[in-house]
């Protein structure tokens, strides 16, 4: 029996938009301040419970993460550019996760990696402590399914981030570009 | 005396060696390049091969006639731990008149799921499977809400 | 929020320490007294990751609630598992097929093996040496990927169900734990040429983090951190489950009580763990991998205990059921959490850099502790 | 042949001789401003990503690939976005303090620069003191840290701040006395003088074995004047977060990552110079022939060569070795360094009035 | 030691509890009232010190809402002997309190403080008995049959 998936997967995002000139040489400071953004993204070593690991795992040398440049992680949310929502947020970590956010120079990005920093995942329903999904506290840009997800899904979210950074949208822009794309 | 300093001398000594020892693992590293073990994702995608059991997401095997095995029994969403399946029935007048229920949609909700396996093992007709994909970021967190049969897609005949 | 306690006493400095700092590993949140740079006190503060597991769990059927111990101790997930169809399986009292047990444990030392390795880079970088981490992950993905080959998942798993395995293993697995083994066995002495053996490591780890013997009980540590203080608490020798009676190994102990008999204890049990494996892993008997269980899983009434040790120690399943379909309570006892109780005795008097040591040899896993 | 020594006095000929002295030495001095802060931002890059690239190997894995041809525009992709930061303020901080550290920092790694010789003839300032001036300004950046973690009005950059000043402080002392030895066998300050002694061998190779310890007291001192693992009490990530620089993000943080790399520069520069013979190519005693077909190879690249080679081995101290505890640090400073370096110049200086070296 | 024979001995020594055997261990059930005034202490320091006993290490410690009334459950086990048993002690719904064990097993402390958070039951000599998981500000005991959140707790 012949079987297809329902579910188209998604476009690359790499692959979406063409760098006119062939890559580094760009015409305006608009764009070279973006390629610049996109490709130097420093996560804050963040990581509240398993997706932690597949992050370590996404820096280790099998999946190496520092190929796109965002090996610099820091370890203080001033230095950082994007935060890895790695785990769940609970209703205590809550402020803790804003106000890092808040110490966060601008631009800043957010990622909510798994199930639980999406919507509380395993955790939604008759728990009483977990924040069911971290947009409710913060801004999020990328959003990564997967419990958790492997380390290549968090490069595929980076790279989407970076597609992000260089588009110069801004977050409620780029989600109505991409619903009009219908994906 | 002489012992001490002999003693002494002897930890200074094993101290620099071991530190030298560490060096030289890492300078074995440098100096061997083929011990790199970076695999490029994503100029690999077209080659990456993941294990036909990886669970990635659920999906919903159609044929070539947009026929289903969902029969609508809704055994996996008693399975699932947490909600991740909504199933909607409805109930369609088959050709002798009888009424029967089918699905009217199957609702996946990808930011729920864990990927545990166990609606999978719940199905009583193999209907819904696990796929390997795991490209699954979005911008926007409402398109993870999918529908996992297609539009217009029925029931197989012989599916009970 | 996090608020300054300033009921220091004149010159002394009260930091916070988390919940987001590199070396708590997670979301702990420790609050120090420093006079200088010595720790006068310390105190966690818990909570920053409670997903109230057991309050969840009682609403969840014996099938389903084991998926989300995986993400408990997500380091040790298949142990876990394995600990909680143990407890619905003696309350049932269904007999685990022969091979479904050879397969639980291969997997349960492999999670060890996997467990250890995180713990060794993680331990290694928070000392500040960051290549150890990079090698520790080159043997763990090998363990990732027969867990994914067979399990479908790299890191939670939920593979144990009750009465048995979900699945019967890949045809590879058997090839790939031997290549393992093989490629562990040649590498393993990288570990101790480059961190073990190291002198600035060896000053850093020896005499630092004391916990004595009956502390060690006191506290009610278990796994490698009682191990080394010389107590000897492995569950698989103590109260022997599935096949750990019949099998050859050592416990290994160390006397030393500081954190490098702890950091010693956890590398020897990783060559304890491959001599686990390798007496399994030729003769995985036939059979079925599963035992015919009920669609629906009702556990008589009473409580039932099951203990397994875990890569961090011993845990605990205490299941109160009023025979129904769901727990009435259930509790997990956490290696985790008793463990860190001991942290306040073990770092008075030492320094920050010693509280990083102290606590990497803890081997902390924080959603662990907080459930 | 094309050397540097030729382009500048080309140069200040031509200049010379189309102007007054006065707008001569001006724009000369323009010039050297513009070079020195040229040469700062393209090692500052290069420096970066040769650690980046490095740490990558000895990981066994493959490090910045994708921006540019093997990922050489990752650095400057990286300087762009700091500079593009938002240039923001913590609120309690102390305001002139905390804007002023970054600067003192970076411009006393750029006023050491001023004596060193990169090439025969190439340098900026010779001066007569050369060796006493390093060690005077290389102390001044420790204020700038001192400065960073008390403005910052963090727990975390205090302490740091207060580890980074105990561990400059002392592990001057040994530094100091490496570089004494070889000024006691030459006899000179001026780092110029140092190289021209060793036209007939490095000091490495003609000192005996008490060069070779003060070789070995220079690179461990100046690894933790530098702050670089495994002395990086002061930024110590796992301990400290960030250290010093905690509440430092943006353009300022990337001044003091630029003048740590900077100083790594300088240091390595300085012991090239004392131990290796900075520019000098290498010469054995009197082999002619040899020494003639060493000299072919321009003397830049002898002084970079030799630098990049300490670099790179202070590198792979960081990448091979844990972290020591503060106590630890000092005691290995006071116990052990400074006793056997003052020892040491005890022996070379006997060597030096003795004339026992070659 | 068998678990017979510690049930027998306990039964000896406390033959005013409720002793049964249970799944796995001898179980000792007290009312609250034989154990207040501080005699709990007693009880835990005499299966503690006992050298038939020596019940040294208290591996899990936890608390059962039997709607009614709480169950206290502490499991001992003698790391010489290897021998367990389970204590309970019932305590009544409106005021839960018992004396707290920190002083006998140093693990308690920290045990104690997360059952007095979840559970709301106050351990009278507590060092230090304060929310340890959740915020200060907490309001009820979650693990409690009777606790609802109806703004946190989705029910499915």
């Amino acid at each position: 029996m012949d079987v297809k998936i329902t579910q188209p997967s998604l476009p690359f995002p790499g692959s979406i938009q063409d760098t006119p000139g062939g890559g580094i040489v760009l015409s305006k400071l608009d764009d070279v301040i973006n390629w610049a953004r996109s490709n130097s993204v420093w996560p804050l070593t963040f990581a509240t419970s398993c997706c932690g690991i597949e992050m370590m795992s996404a820096a280790s040398a099998k999946y190496d993460f520092s190929r796109f440049g965002f090996e610099v992680a820091r370890a203080t949310p001033r230095q950082a550019d994007v935060i890895i929502i790695a785990g769940t947020i609970v209703n205590k970590m809550a402020p803790v996760l804003k106000r890092l956010y808040d110490q966060m120079p601008d631009p800043k990005y957010v990622i909510a990696m798994g199930a639980c920093a999406i919507s509380g995942g395993p955790f939604f329903y008759n728990t009483y402590s977990v924040v069911k999904g971290a947009d409710h506290i913060i801004p999020v840009d990328v959003y990564i399914a997967g419990c958790p997800p492997r380390p290549e899904a968090l490069l595929h979210a980076l790279i989407t981030l970076q597609e992000k950074i260089r588009s110069g949208l801004t977050r409620d822009q780029i989600r109505a570009q991409f619903s009009e794309d219908g994906k | 005396m002489i012992r001490f300093l002999k003693n002494y001398f002897t930890e200074v000594f094993q101290a620099v060696k071991s530190l030298f020892l560490g060096m030289k693992l890492t300078g074995y590293y440098f100096t061997h390049p083929k011990e790199i073990i970076t695999q490029e994702y994503p100029e690999n995608r077209l080659t990456l091969n993941l294990s036909e059991r990886f669970r990635g997401e659920v999906v919903m095997t159609h044929d070539e006639q947009n026929e289903h095995a969902c029969t609508g029994c809704s055994a996996c969403e008693l399975a699932c731990p947490n909600g991740t399946i909504k199933i909607i029935n409805k109930f369609e007048i088959n050709a002798e008149g009888k009424k029967k229920k089918a699905i009217d949609a199957f609702v996946y909700h990808l930011e729920l799921c864990t990927m545990c396996n166990l609606c999978i093992q719940a199905c009583p007709t193999d209907a819904i499977k696990m796929a390997q994909t795991f490209e699954h970021s979005v911008f926007n967190r409402n398109m993870l809400t999918k529908q996992l049969n297609l539009a217009g897609s029925k029931l197989r005949e012989g599916v009970e | 929020m996090i608020e300054e306690i300033t009921t220091a006493k004149e010159g002394e400095m009260v930091i916070n320490i988390g919940p987001q700092h590199p070396s708590t590993h997670g979301v702990l949140h420790l609050l120090i007294t420093l006079d200088g740079e010595t720790i006068k006190k310390l105190e966690p503060n818990l909570g920053y990751i409670h997903r109230s597991i057991e309050k969840m769990c009682e609403s969840l059927s014996y099938r389903q609630f084991i998926y989300s111990t995986s993400r408990m101790d997500y380091l040790s997930a298949h142990i876990n598992n394995h600990a909680c169809a143990m407890a619905v399986e003696k309350a049932m009292e269904i007999e685990v097929p022969e091979r479904a047990e050879y397969i639980r444990v291969i997997l349960d030392e492999l999670t060890r093996i996997a467990s250890h390795q995180l713990w060794w880079g993680a331990m290694a970088m928070d000392l500040g040496a960051l290549s150890p981490f990079f090698y520790a992950f080159r043997e763990r993905e090998v363990i990732t990927d027969i867990m994914e080959e067979t399990c479908g998942a790299r890191l939670t798993m939920n593979y144990m169900v009750p009465g048995g395995v979900m699945t019967d293993i890949h045809p590879n697995f058997v090839k790939h734990v031997k290549d393992f083994i093989v490629q562990f066995k040649s590498k393993i002495d990288e570990y101790d040429t480059l961190v073990t053996d190291n002198i600035i490591f060896q000053n850093r780890m020896k005499n630092v983090g004391l916990l004595s013997a009956e502390d060690a009980i006191s506290y009610g540590t278990s796994g490698p951190t009682a191990r080394g203080s010389g107590v000897s608490c492995d569950i698989r020798k103590t109260h022997p489950y599935s096949l750990y009676s019949k099998l050859q190994f050592e416990e290994v102990i160390e006397t030393g009580c500081d954190s490098f008999s702890r950091y010693l204890v956890r590398v020897k049990e990783m060559k304890q763990s491959v001599k686990i494996i390798e007496q399994l892993i030729d003769n995985i008997p036939e059979g079925d991998f599963v035992a015919k269980t009920k669609a629906v899983i009702k556990l008589p009434k009473g409580e039932f205990y099951s203990r397994a040790e875990t890569a961090r120690g011993e845990l605990g399943v205490y299941i109160v059921s009023e025979g129904g379909t769901t727990p009435y309570r259930i509790k997990f006892r956490s290696p985790g959490f008793s463990n860190l109780s001991a942290l306040n005795h073990m770092v008075k008097g030492y320094k920050i850099g010693d509280l990083v040591a102290i606590m990497g040899t803890l081997d902390l896993v924080i959603p662990d502790i907080d459930r | 042949m094309l050397s540097f020594e030729n382009i500048s006095h080309g140069l200040h000929n031509w200049l010379s001789a189309i102007m007054s002295e006065t707008p001569v030495v001006l724009i000369e001095l323009t010039l050297v401003a513009l070079a020195a802060i040229t040469l700062f931002a393209a090692l500052g890059l290069i420096l970066v990503y040769m650690e980046r690239k490095v740490a990558a190997v000895i990981q066994i894995r493959k490090g910045p690939n994708r921006v540019g041809p093997m990922g050489i525009f990752q650095t400057a992709a990286d300087t762009l976005k700091l500079v593009m930061k938002e240039n923001f303020m913590p609120d309690s901080v102390d305001k002139f303090l905390y804007k002023l550290a970054p600067f003192v920092v970076m411009i006393t790694a750029m006023l050491i620069l001023a004596p060193m010789p990169f090439a025969q003839g190439f340098q900026i300032w010779n001066i007569n003191i050369g060796v006493f001036y390093v060690t005077a300004i290389s102390s001044i950046s420790v204020i700038g840290v001192l400065m960073a973690g008390w403005a910052s009005n963090n727990k975390y950059s205090l302490l740091g701040a207060m580890r980074s000043g105990a561990q400059i402080v002392s592990y001057e002392l040994s530094a100091g006395f490496a570089i004494l030895s070889i000024v006691a066998l030459t006899g000179s300050l001026n780092l110029n003088d140092i190289i021209l002694s060793q036209q007939d061998g490095w000091w490495i190779f003609k000192g005996h074995i008490p060069v070779w310890i003060a070789f070995v007291i220079f690179m461990i001192a100046v690894t933790a004047e530098t702050n670089r693992a495994p002395f990086d009490m002061a930024e110590a990530e796992s301990e400290l977060t960030g250290g010093f620089h905690t509440e430092y993000g943006g353009m300022r943080f990337a001044l003091f990552f630029l003048a740590e790399y900077i100083n790594i520069f300088i240091v390595c520069g300085i012991g090239a110079t004392l131990f290796f013979g900075g520019w000098m190519p290498f010469h054995i005693g009197h082999w002619e022939g040899f020494n003639h077909v060493m000299d072919y190879i321009p003397s830049s690249i002898w002084f970079f060569g030799k630098t990049f080679f300490l670099i790179f081995v202070i590198m792979w101290f960081r990448w091979t070795f844990p972290r020591l505890r503060i106590d630890q640090l000092l005691n290995l400073e006071w116990k052990y360094l400074l006793p056997i370096s003052l020892f040491n110049l005890l022996l070379i200086t006997v060597i030096a009035i003795k004339g026992w070296h070659f | 030691m068998g678990n017979d024979e510690l049930l027998e001995k306990l039964k000896e020594l406390f033959p005013d509890a409720s002793i049964e055997q249970g799944n796995d261990w001898p179980e000792l059930l007290f009312e609250h009232a034989q154990v207040a005034d501080g005699k709990f202490l007693e009880v835990v320091q005499t299966l503690k010190s006992t050298n038939e006993f020596l019940f040294n290490y208290l591996f899990c410690e936890t608390c059962v809402d039997w709607k009614t009334h709480f169950n206290m459950v502490y499991h001992l086990e003698s790391t010489q002997y290897r021998h367990s048993m389970v204590l309970k002690v019932k305590l009544n719904h409106e005021q839960p309190s018992i004396d707290s064990l920190s002083f006998v097993y140093r693990t308690a402390e920290m045990h104690e403080r997360e059952i007095f958070d979840l559970f709301g039951i106050v351990f009278t000599g507590h060092p230090n008995l304060k929310r340890i998981i959740l915020t200060e500000d907490w309001v009820g005991h979650p693990l409690r049959k009777d606790y609802d959140d109806p703004i946190n707790m989705i029910k499915l």
